[in-house]
C-alpha cells in the first residue's frame, strides 16, 4: 500500500501529463485544464511552505545542538520572521493594516526587497568575477589539445563580440557570430540528443514505476 | 474618384469556389471557409464571412477580413449543427456576395493528425528502452566500452599510494534525485574499493545530508567487499554544510591542509565548480573532473587533468556498477542515438536529391 | 562628490561590502550577510504565496462555495507528514501526482522540441540552407553542421570500442565539442564580469555619487 | 625560489585588484562605443516591432537580483520598445524572487513616458495598456493555463485587482490574441516557453538570457524555435542600440556604459591566462 499508491498515481498522472499534447478532444482538454487549474495549483502552493519548513527544522536543531556558527541561525530565523510579519500584514504594496512607514523611510516589503534582497543577491554572484581572474591566472591551462582548442575559440569569442574586435577587424565579428552560430550549435546539440535521451528514459522509468529512487527511504 | 464610380455600375466580381469543412485536428466547435479571391481583390476594403442554418437568413460573424486573404476559422459553431456560408467582397458600401457553400458540420477529432510524429516516436523510443532494461533485468550481458575517464582514475589512485598522500572525493553539491549525483555514488564505490585495497586514506565530504547517508553506506559496503571491514574510518565520510559557497570554501581548506595526490570533483557543480577547480590546481594534486552541467564542463576542462563529458559519468558508473537497470538505459539510449544517426543521413538524402518535402515531416 | 543621504542605500552599501568580504577571508560579516539574505528570500516567498496565490486561488473561491477544492486541499496538507515519522509515507501521495503531471508533460514536450525539432534543423535540405540567411555559404554551414552533430553523436556512442571509422568521427567530435565550450567559457567570462561591474555601477552611483 | 616560481605564486588579493582597476576605470572616463547589432538581436527587435495592433506582448520576468546588471536593461529596452509602439503589454513571473525586479522595470518606464505624456491618449493606462499579472505556481499552470484563459489562470493581478474586471484582459484572452512572448531568464525557463506553449499552442517566443546559459540557446535560434535572441549584457547593448538608432528613444544605456569595462576585463582575463601558461610551461620543461 505504501508503495503501490504512489506508484499508481505516478502512472494516471504521468499518462494525464501526456495525453492532452496528442489527443484535442474537448473531454482530454477540459480534464487536464481542470486537474491543472485545480489539483496542481493548490498542491503546488503547500510544496513551497514545505521547502520552508525543512529549513527551519534544519537551523533549529542547529541552535539546539550548538552546531558552529549556529548564532548566525538566529539571523537568519529573526529576518524570515520579520520579513513575513511586513510582508503579511504590511501587504505587496505597503497598503495593509501594518504601517510601512516613518516619515520618508519606507519600509514595505517592495523597499526591504530592492534595498536588501538586490544587494545580498548581486554581489554573491560578483564575486564569482574575482574567483574566476584567479583562476584564470592559475589553473586554466592549455594542459591538453582539448583544452588548447578550447582556449582559443574563447579567445575569439570574447574579443570578437565586443567593439573591440569590430575595431580590430571587421570580420572578426562576424566570425566570433559565426563560432556561436555553426560549431557551438553543433557541440551543444550533439550533447543535448544524448542529455535529452537520458532524461526521457528516467521519465519513461518514472511513469512506468521501474525507477522507484523518489519514493525515498523505508519500507 | 471616376474610377470608383465606374466600377460602381459594373458591381465588384464576387469570391469564388467557397468551401466550408470541419477545421481538422481540433477539439471541435470550429468550421474553416476558403474561397478563391475575388478578381478585384486589389481595390476592396476586405471580405465579410457570412452564416446560416438554413440557406435564406444569413447573419453577419467576425470582423472585416483583410484583402488578400482567402480563408477564415469560424470557432462559435455548435458540433454537429448544419451551417451554410457565404463571403461577400466589399468596396465602401457596395457588396457583391458569392454562392453558398455546401453545408458543414464541425465535430472534435480523439487524434491530433499533425503530432503523429511525436506518437511514433514516443512508441519507437519507449519499446527500444523498455525492451533493452526488460533483457538487463533477465541477465543479459551487455557490452559498453571502457571510458578512458576510468584508466584515468586507476591511474590517479595509483599515484595517490605511491606517494603515500590521501585522496579527495568531492561529490558535487546536487541533490539524490540529480542523475550526476546518482552516477557520482557509483564512481565513490569504485574508488573507495580501491583505496581500500591499497590502503590508501579516502576523504569525503558532503553537502546534502541524504546523499551523506546512502555514500556512508556505499563506502562501508566497497571496504567489506574488499575483505578489509576493520580499515574503513567511519569519519573519512562527513557532512559538511548546506551552503554553496561555504561548502566550497571547507573543501578547499582540506586541500591545502590534507594536500591530497588526487582530487575527484565527481557530480552536480554550479559556480562553485571554479573555486574547487582552482585551489586544486595550485596545490599540485591531480584532478579528474565530471559532470552533466555544460555550463562548468569548460572550467573543469581547462582546470583539470581529466574530464568526464556529460554522459561519459552515466557510462562510468554503468561500466563500474555492472547495474543492469543502467546498462540496459545505456544500450537503450545507445540505439536510439545510432537510428538518429541514420534519419539524420536518409532524409538528408533525401532533402539533396527529390524533391519530396521531407522537412514537413518534423514539423 | 555627492555622498548619498538615503540610509537605505547606506544598508545596501554595507551588505555589498559585507560580502566582498569574503574575497579577503570568510569572517562574521559574510556570514552575517549570507544568513540574513536566505532569511530574506523565504520571507519575501511566505508574503507572496498568501497574497498572490493562497488567498485568491484557495481561500476566497473556499469561501464563496467551491467545496471541490477541499481534496487538492488535503492532498496538499499531506506534505506536512513529512514531518511526523510514523506516518512520513503519505508524503509521496502530493509527490506522485505533482511529479507524475510533471514528467509526463515532459515527455511529449522533450520529443517534439529536442528531437523532432533539432534532426529538423540538422538534415541537407535547401530550407536549411538559408537559416542563416547568408546565401550560398549557407550550404557550406549545414554540411559543416550535419558533419558535427553526427561526429558529436559517435563520441557519445558507448556500444562499441573507440576503433577504425569511430575514432576518426570521435575525434572530429571532440573538437566541435571543445569548440561550444569555447563560446560558452567566453560568454562566461562575461556575464561574472558583468554582475561585478553592475555592483560597481551601484557603489560608484547612488551611493557615492562619482560616477551619474 | 626563481623568478617563475614567484610570478606564479602571487597572492590572489592582487590579482583581484588589478581586476577591480581595470573595471572602475572605465565606468569614471566613459568613451562612447560603436555597437554593431548581430542578427540575433535584430530578428528580436523586427518580431517585437511587427507585433500586430489587435496582439499584445508578454514579457515575463525571470531573474533575480543575481543576473540583474544583465537581464534589467534587457527589460527596460524591451517595454520602451513596446510602449512606444503603442503595443498592449502583460507582465509575469513563473518564480516570486523576479516579481519585485519586474515591478521596479515597470513603474520605472511607466513614469518615464507619463512625465513626457501631456494627454490621457499617449499615457499609459493600468489596465487599458498594461497589466502586471504576478506569478501563479507551479510554472505548469500559468505556462499551460494561458493557453486556454489567462483571466483563469491569474485570477487576480500583481496588485489584487480582479483580473476579468481589466478592459485589457477582455480582448486578450489567451495564447491566439498574444504576438510574441519574451522570456528574460537565467536559466532553462525560456526553453520550457518552447517546449510546452510553443509546442501545443504555437505561441512565438523570444528570449532575453544571460551569457552563462548562452551557448546552449543558439541551436533554437538556427531551427527558428526562437524568434529572436538577446545574450547578456552585449546583447542589452544591442538592442538599445536599435531602440535608439530606430526610435529615437534616447534614455540611459546602461548595458552600453559597461562595454568598455567588459572589453578592458577580457583583455586582463587573456593576459591572466597567457602569463599563467607561460609560466607554467617554463616549469614542465624544468622538470
Amino acid at each position: 500500500m505504501k508503495r503501490t499508491l504512489p506508484l499508481i498515481l505516478v502512472l494516471i498522472c504521468g499518462v494525464l501529463g501526456i495525453i492532452p499534447f496528442l489527443i484535442p478532444h474537448p473531454i482530454v482538454q477540459t480534464t487536464d485544464g481542470f486537474f491543472r487549474d485545480i489539483v496542481l495549483r493548490i498542491i503546488g502552493a503547500f510544496a513551497l511552505v514545505l521547502g520552508l519548513g525543512s529549513l527551519l527544522r534544519v537551523h533549529y536543531d542547529k541552535i539546539k545542538r550548538r552546531q558552529n556558527n549556529w548564532e548566525y541561525s538566529w539571523v537568519l530565523i529573526i529576518t524570515f520572521i520579520v520579513v513575513s510579519i511586513i510582508g503579511l500584514f504590511g501587504g505587496t504594496q505597503g497598503t495593509g493594516p501594518l504601517p510601512t512607514r516613518i516619515g520618508t523611510f519606507a519600509f514595505d516589503i517592495q523597499s526591504l526587497y530592492l534595498n536588501i534582497e538586490v544587494p545580498l543577491g548581486s554581489t554573491m554572484f560578483a564575486l564569482l568575477a574575482f574567483l574566476m581572474a584567479s583562476a584564470a591566472y592559475r589553473a586554466f591551462r592549455a594542459r591538453s589539445t582539448e583544452a588548447s582548442l578550447l582556449l582559443v575559440a574563447a579567445f575569439f569569442v570574447m574579443i570578437g563580440i565586443l567593439p573591440l574586435g569590430d575595431r580590430i577587424s571587421h570580420q572578426l565579428p562576424s566570425f566570433a557570430q559565426w563560432i556561436m552560430d555553426v560549431p557551438n550549435v553543433a557541440g551543444q546539440r550533439g550533447i543535448q540528443f544524448g542529455v535529452v535521451l537520458g532524461m526521457l528514459t528516467t521519465a519513461l522509468k518514472i511513469i512506468l514505476g521501474i525507477e522507484r529512487s523518489w519514493l525515498g527511504g523505508g519500507e | 474618384m471616376a474610377t470608383i464610380l465606374l466600377l460602381g455600375i459594373f458591381a465588384l466580381a464576387p469570391p469564388t469556389a467557397v468551401r466550408a469543412f470541419d477545421t481538422p485536428d481540433d477539439g471541435g466547435s470550429q468550421i474553416t471557409v476558403d474561397w478563391q479571391l475575388s478578381k478585384d481583390d486589389a481595390i476592396l476594403d476586405g471580405y465579410e464571412l457570412y452564416r446560416s442554418e438554413n440557406e435564406t437568413d444569413f447573419e453577419k460573424i467576425g470582423f472585416m477580413i483583410g484583402r488578400g486573404r482567402n480563408n477564415i476559422v469560424d470557432e462559435q459553431t455548435q458540433d454537429g449543427k448544419k451551417y451554410y456560408y457565404k463571403v461577400a467582397a466589399v468596396k465602401d458600401t457596395v457588396k457583391s456576395y458569392s454562392d453558398l457553400s455546401a453545408p458543414a458540420k464541425s465535430s472534435p477529432q480523439w487524434i491530433n493528425r499533425r503530432k503523429i510524429n511525436i506518437i511514433v516516436t514516443l512508441i519507437f523510443l519507449g519499446g527500444i528502452i523498455l525492451y533493452f532494461i526488460y533483457q538487463a533485468r533477465k541477465g543479459k550481458e551487455f557490452f559498453i566500452r571502457k571510458i578512458a575517464g576510468l584508466q584515468a582514475i586507476d591511474e590517479a589512485v595509483g599515484r595517490a599510494t605511491e606517494m603515500g598522500r590521501p585522496i579527495l572525493y568531492c561529490p558535487g553539491i546536487g541533490y539524490i534525485e540529480d542523475i550526476a549525483t546518482i552516477a557520482s555514488l557509483n564512481i565513490i564505490g569504485e574508488v573507495a574499493k580501491k583505496c581500500a585495497r591499497y590502503n590508501t586514506k579516502f576523504i569525503n565530504p558532503h553537502f546534502d545530508p541524504i546523499v551523506y547517508t546512502v555514500a556512508r553506506e556505499i563506502v562501508k559496503e566497497s571496504y567489506s567487499a574488499v575483505g578489509r571491514p576493520d580499515a574503513f574510518d567511519p569519519d573519512s565520510v562527513y557532512y559538511v554544510t548546506d551552503s554553496q559557497f561555504a561548502y566550497a570554501a571547507a573543501v578547499d581548506g582540506i586541500m591545502v591542509r590534507e594536500k591530497p595526490a588526487t582530487n575527484f570533483l565527481i557530480g552536480w557543480f554550479r559556480a562553485e565548480s571554479l573555486i574547487l577547480a582552482e585551489t586544486g590546481a595550485s596545490t599540485g594534486a591531480i584532478q579528474i573532473a565530471g559532470t552533466d552541467q555544460v555550463s562548468q564542463l569548460p572550467f573543469f576542462v581547462t582546470a583539470c587533468d581529466f574530464t568526464l563529458i556529460g554522459e561519459e559519468i552515466y557510462a562510468a558508473s554503468a561500466y563500474i556498477s555492472k547495474n543492469p537497470m543502467l546498462l540496459g538505459g545505456i544500450k537503450g539510449e545507445d540505439s536510439a542515438k545510432f537510428i538518429i544517426i541514420a534519419l539524420l543521413i536518409v532524409a538528408s538524402l533525401f532533402g539533396l536529391l527529390s524533391k519530396f518535402p521531407i522537412l514537413n515531416l518534423f514539423d | 562628490m555627492s555622498i548619498s543621504s538615503d540610509p537605505w542605500v547606506w544598508i545596501g552599501a554595507f551588505l555589498t561590502l559585507a560580502i566582498f568580504s569574503f574575497l579577503y577571508k570568510d569572517n562574521p560579516f559574510y556570514k552575517f550577510a549570507e544568513h540574513v539574505f536566505v532569511g530574506f528570500t523565504n520571507g519575501y516567498l511566505v508574503t507572496f504565496t498568501w497574497h498572490n496565490v493562497l488567498v485568491p486561488s484557495l481561500f476566497n473561491p473556499l469561501f464563496r462555495g467551491q467545496l471541490i477544492l477541499i481534496i487538492p486541499f488535503i492532498i496538499g496538507a499531506l506534505y506536512f507528514t513529512r514531518f511526523i515519522p510514523k506516518v512520513s509515507w503519505f508524503v509521496r501521495i502530493p509527490i506522485g501526482i505533482s511529479m507524475g503531471y510533471g514528467v509526463g508533460a515532459n515527455v511529449p514536450a522533450f520529443i517534439q522540441a529536442y528531437i523532432i525539432k533539432q534532426i529538423q534543423g540538422t538534415i541537407l535540405a535547401p530550407q536549411n540552407f538559408q537559416a542563416w540567411h547568408a546565401g550560398s555559404t549557407g550550404i557550406v554551414w549545414s554540411a559543416i553542421l550535419f558533419v558535427g552533430v553526427l561526429c558529436v553523436l559517435s563520441y557519445f556512442y558507448f556500444s562499441r570500442e573507440q576503433k577504425g571509422i569511430l575514432n576518426v568521427t570521435s575525434r572530429i567530435g571532440i573538437i566541435f565539442v571543445m569548440i561550444g565550450f569555447g563560446a560558452a567559457f567566453g560568454y562566461t567570462v562575461m556575464a561574472r564580469v558583468s554582475l561585478l561591474i553592475g555592483r560597481l555601477q551601484f557603489l560608484l552611483g547612488p551611493w557615492l555619487g562619482v560616477i551619474e | 625560489m626563481n623568478f617563475v616560481d614567484r610570478m606564479l605564486k602571487i597572492d590572489r588579493r592582487i590579482i583581484y585588484l588589478i581586476l577591480a582597476l581595470v573595471i572602475t576605470l572605465p565606468l569614471l572616463f566613459r568613451s562612447p562605443q560603436r555597437i554593431r547589432v548581430m542578427h540575433p538581436v535584430a530578428t528580436l527587435f523586427n518580431a517585437v516591432d511587427s507585433i500586430s495592433p489587435n496582439k499584445a506582448l508578454i514579457v515575463n520576468f525571470e531573474f533575480d537580483p543575481r543576473d540583474l546588471p544583465e537581464l534589467e536593461p534587457m527589460g527596460l529596452a524591451i517595454l520602451r520598445h513596446a510602449f512606444h509602439k503603442r503595443i498592449k503589454v502583460l507582465v509575469m513571473s513563473l518564480y516570486v524572487q523576479p516579481l519585485g525586479l519586474a515591478q521596479n522595470a515597470l513603474t520605472a518606464v511607466i513614469n518615464e513616458i507619463n512625465t513626457e505624456a501631456k494627454t490621457n491618449v499617449d499615457s499609459l493606462i493600468y489596465g487599458r495598456d498594461y497589466v502586471f499579472l504576478g506569478w501563479q505556481p507551479p510554472p505548469l499552470v500559468p505556462i499551460l493555463g494561458m493557453g486556454e484563459s489567462i483571466a483563469n489562470v491569474y485570477k487576480t493581478d500583481f496588485y489584487g485587482n480582479k483580473t476579468d474586471t481589466l478592459p485589457l484582459m477582455r480582448y486578450i484572452k489567451n495564447y491566439k490574441n498574444v504576438g510574441l512572448l519574451v522570456s528574460l531568464s537565467s536559466s532553462d525557463v525560456p526553453k520550457w516557453w518552447l517546449e510546452f506553449a510553443q509546442n501545443r499552442f504555437g505561441l512565438r517566443v523570444g528570449a532575453g538570457v544571460t551569457s552563462v546559459s548562452a551557448s546552449e540557446f543558439y541551436q533554437y535560434l538556427q531551427t527558428g524555435q526562437f524568434s529572436g535572441l538577446m545574450v547578456g549584457m552585449k546583447g542589452a547593448a544591442e538592442y538599445e542600440e536599435m531602440i535608439e538608432s530606430n526610435l529615437g528613444i534616447h534614455k540611459r544605456r546602461k548595458a552600453s556604459e559597461a562595454l568598455p569595462s567588459i572589453t578592458y576585463a577580457h583583455l586582463a582575463m587573456i593576459a591572466f591566462i597567457i602569463i599563467g601558461n607561460v609560466g607554467y610551461f617554463i616549469k614542465r620543461r624544468q622538470k
